[in-house]
């Protein structure tokens, strides 16, 4: 299962893109229309890039009554994106949501002031709100990301997705001032990947929730190595900015790596990196509920 | 908009910059004003140009190389290929009476396919040097300004401006032909709408400048 | 001010770069001697490179014993990495110490489980224990790690060492299975620069204690844009992998960026990325304590 | 031990494998079974080679191109430079009475050296397949073994074995001469004792294979 990750697609702006994948993600809706921050917003790494974007949106009225709509005539299951700076922010705009495939719960974006609430106390929140499959986004800026995981599994999440990007900064070279406007950004891209593959690696291992896997990945084999750590879908980010047709490709290539491999099918490879160090444990149980 | 992976075929130094041809493959050149994204080799993200010449078959891009993507875009040799997405933007408004165009260092890229297209109008251009004015070339009926002097020092009233420079031309412009068209920049991620990275403040709200822009109409 | 990263350089082996250096910092010392975790222990990623050391050292007596004596016939202010896995055991080394320039606390080993207690109690252990500095190493896996550096200032840290590593994982191409023999490991290297960048940055200006930037420094640029954040030295690791003769390269680069932007000494740099957004509030205090 | 930018003087295939010669410069060789740490283009990490040639000003390293390192390695093309660092490590001891060099693929590597040195003994050299066979080309008195057959199958008792190539191979040589000399492998990242990342269980205890080998006497 392919998606696009949270903020990386415009589905009204690029609909053949977004018609390539199995359910398309809307940027982050919060209460509250935002501007997002001041420019400048974005910035290239070493193998990756910081953005400040800070979750520019309409706001959750003019969502559901103007985008929403729009996106539905698509044609593809959406998921919409909540976010929030409390608790109850998220609830409400749970509640007012409806008709769509999942909502992902975006508990982890470094670019806004986090909500006073723990991520487990805006999931119970959440899970009272709606009967739609909830999607917790954790952070990979945790000490310990599985216990995150579990915490909000215990309040009723159906899926994780894993990971969000990671605080960074960049200075300019010249001025040695801060490149950003808000001077800290998020970092996505390759740079990101092996902190993605360790937090699906350990969150597979401690919760029996379905995992969308995201971070860096820009070929098929990138997506085979989130499935084999124990991801059971696969979105895509910061590839997407140099490539909107990176969904067709990206199937394309993990089809040929899965064949090239004898590998079966995608669903067939989810969690195959554990097997060897999991051969005197409990087998991963990768039945899962489906969440499309 | 169309992405394909095109082949180098010309590279010229024209002053400091670079201009880079590139074989046309399937896609449509646009409207002047109008850019493409091109794979910087070796770096994570595309970068914007704008459309600099058109001639049959293939797509001219003048590169200032002021940054690592730049820089390894002016270092494609002939039979090298990159992707190129595009195009992308709403280009300049072509319904004008009186053109004008005005340019600032690189601000320059879109005006030799911009002035075919309008037959020659007359351009003012800016320059920091006679070695970057040597892009000047590129552009029929040109009149060079180098600094220390300002092309808004020469703009005379009643032109349609179309203006492409440096965010302080741009706003001086503004102030004296507030009906001129404008070709911004910003930072952009992917050119096509998805990233919300080239946002810029516009009739009081945020707007993406790939989708509405680059070139605005003067407030 | 230029030191190594803990676990980064045997000044034994390689005496003449740990001489080149203000500082030698040593590799983790635990109470008792550890092998270390079992192979494959390093790999390539992306930008960066992913260990799984797991703190092999010969425990604290026999460092005591033969390697601490031998260290300081350098002639090199020697600072003596203190790891444990409770903050008892911290505390013994750190009272065990003694002639040194200073105690670095390493409280974010990604490869080992951590102390039971935070690092604001271990500390406050350590405190009590020894007068000799002591600078406290922090892991970027935090949601806010100026929240950490704020805990251990309160508990009487002298300085900060900023970053560790991250949990990252990389797969084998062929076999799909983790290259390290611990599956997971710490990320080190360019791909960290832009996370370290942000800690440094973010515990400026949360705290007023001297800090040790690291993580990805490659050139006199990156050391210059440590400082730049806010950092009072820096420490190399991962370059010392590939260049022994780092520290020296390190220092002329470092020079060479100053004087190229008539910007004088390293201690006048420290801070200055934060300049402009600081314009409306209290400035920066630089005065700070000297380690060595 | 030494690090110096070197400059590509050769680039020869052998078989699957290729032969790098690069100018010495200040370099000391070093005893046969020491190793240089090569700047890999474009890796962040150099990689550890055994020195395969030593003719006068030259170092030559026999690469096998198992991975991206590897791979860049042989995509050098004369004139071009990399970092060197070396020598390193412990090499062959070379008071040996009848030796006998044990080579597997890639295990060659260190022999065209070793056997210069110990005045062309004989050697035992297993490859996969006759194409990777051509590197014995670079050993005098090489007597060549192809799978399914295996070296350990020929081992004539109460020879000085010193041997080189993939681990089951080094096991089985070790069952057999238990004195003889084996040059080991494991990933290093920094070749001089750094990293503790080449550690290898040795005698109980973990050793850095980079300070305490490669090369380790049978235990
Ligand atoms: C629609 C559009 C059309 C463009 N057309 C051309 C063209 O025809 N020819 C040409 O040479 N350039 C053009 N540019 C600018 C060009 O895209 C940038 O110079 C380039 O992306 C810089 O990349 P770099 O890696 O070389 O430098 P970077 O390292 O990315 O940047 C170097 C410095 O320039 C600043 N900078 C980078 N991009 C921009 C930007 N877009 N606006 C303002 N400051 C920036 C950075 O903050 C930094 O200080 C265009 C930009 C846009 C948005
Ligand atoms: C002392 C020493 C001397 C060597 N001499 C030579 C030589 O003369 N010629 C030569 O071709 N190679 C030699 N090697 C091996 C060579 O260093 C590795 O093949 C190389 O580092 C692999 O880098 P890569 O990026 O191409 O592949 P990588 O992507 O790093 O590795 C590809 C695969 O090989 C495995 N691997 C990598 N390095 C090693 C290793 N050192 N031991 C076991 N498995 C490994 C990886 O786990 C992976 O599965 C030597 C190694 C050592 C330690
Ligand atoms: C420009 C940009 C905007 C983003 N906006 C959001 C957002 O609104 N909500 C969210 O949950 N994640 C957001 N993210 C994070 C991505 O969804 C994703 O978690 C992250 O980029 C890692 O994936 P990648 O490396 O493939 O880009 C954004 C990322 C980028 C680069
Ligand atoms: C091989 C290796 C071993 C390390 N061992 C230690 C250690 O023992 N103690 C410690 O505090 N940090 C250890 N670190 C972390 C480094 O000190 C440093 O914080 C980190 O590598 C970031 O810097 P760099 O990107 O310049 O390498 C180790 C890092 C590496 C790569
Ligand atoms: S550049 Fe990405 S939205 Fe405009
Ligand atoms: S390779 Fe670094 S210690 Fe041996």
């Amino acid at each position: 299962m392919l998606l696009n990750a949270s903020g990386c697609l415009d589905a009204l702006t690029a609909p053949e893109t977004a018609r390539a994948l199995d359910a398309f993600v809307t940027k982050t809706v919060t209460p509250l229309p935002r501007a997002g921050n001041a420019p400048i917003r974005i910035v290239e790494t070493e193998a990756g890039m910081l953005n400040s974007i800070g979750l520019a949106n309409p706001g959750r009225e003019r969502f559901l009554a103007d985008v929403l709509p729009r996106l539905r005539e698509l044609g593809v299951p959406i998921w919409v994106s909540v976010g929030g700076f409390a608790a109850g922010d998220y609830a409400e705009t749970c509640e007012a949501l409806d008709g769509i495939a999942a909502i992902e719960l975006n508990l982890s974006c470094p670019n806004v002031d986090a909500a006073s609430e723990s991520a487990a106390e805006i999931v119970a929140a959440c899970r009272t709100a709606t009967d739609l499959p909830l999607v917790a986004k954790l952070s990979p800026a945790a000490w310990d990301v599985a216990e995150h995981a579990r915490a909000v599994a215990a309040e009723g999440a159906d899926g994780l997705s894993l990971v969000n990007t990671i605080r960074g900064l960049a200075l300019d070279e010249t001025t040695l001032a801060p490149r950003l406007g808000t001077a800290v950004g998020g970092l996505s891209g390759p740079a990101l990947k092996p902190i993605a593959l360790a937090a699906v690696h350990a969150c597979a291992r401690a919760v029996d929730l379905p995992i969308v896997g995201m971070g860096g990945v820009r070929t098929g084999r990138d997506a085979l190595e989130l499935l084999a750590c124990g991801a059971s879908a696969v979105a895509l980010g910061t590839v997407l900015f140099s490539d909107p047709e990176a969904p067709v490709r990206m199937r394309a290539e993990l089809a040929h790596e899965l064949a090239a491999r004898g590998l079966g099918r995608p669903e067939d490879v989810v969690g195959i990196a554990h097997e060897d160090r999991l051969r005197h444990r409990k087998p991963l149980d990768l039945a899962r509920k489906a969440l499309v | 908009m169309r992405r394909e992976r095109l082949r180098v075929v010309g590279v010229e130094a024209v002053g400091p910059y670079t201009l880079l041809r590139v074989g046309r493959g399937g896609l449509d050149p646009g409207a002047p004003g109008q850019f493409f994204m091109l794979e910087a080799p070796g770096r994570l993200l595309p970068r914007p140009m704008s459309l600099c010449l058109a001639p049959p078959g293939e797509l001219g891009f003048l590169v200032d190389p002021i940054g690592p993507g730049t820089r390894a875009l002016c270092a494609l040799g002939p039979g090298e290929e990159l992707a190129v997405l595009g195009p992308l933007g709403n280009g300049f408004r072509l319904d004008v009476q009186r053109p004008l165009l005005v340019g600032g260092g690189i601000g320059v890229a879109p005006f030799p396919y911009l002035s075919e297209v309008l037959r020659r109008p007359p351009a003012l251009l800016g320059f920091r040097t006679p070695a970057h004015a040597e892009a000047a070339a590129l552009v029929a009926n040109a009149e060079v300004v180098l600094e220390p002097e300002y092309v808004t020092q020469r703009l005379e009233p009643g032109r349609d401006v179309l203006a492409c420079g440096p965010e302080p031309m741009l706003e001086a412009v503004r102030a004296l032909a507030p009906a001129a068209q404008l070709a911004w920049e910003a930072p952009m991620a992917c050119g096509y709408g998805a990233c919300y990275g080239c946002a810029v403040e516009l009739g009081g709200t945020w707007k993406r400048l790939c989708v509405e822009g680059p070139v605005l109409r003067a407030a």
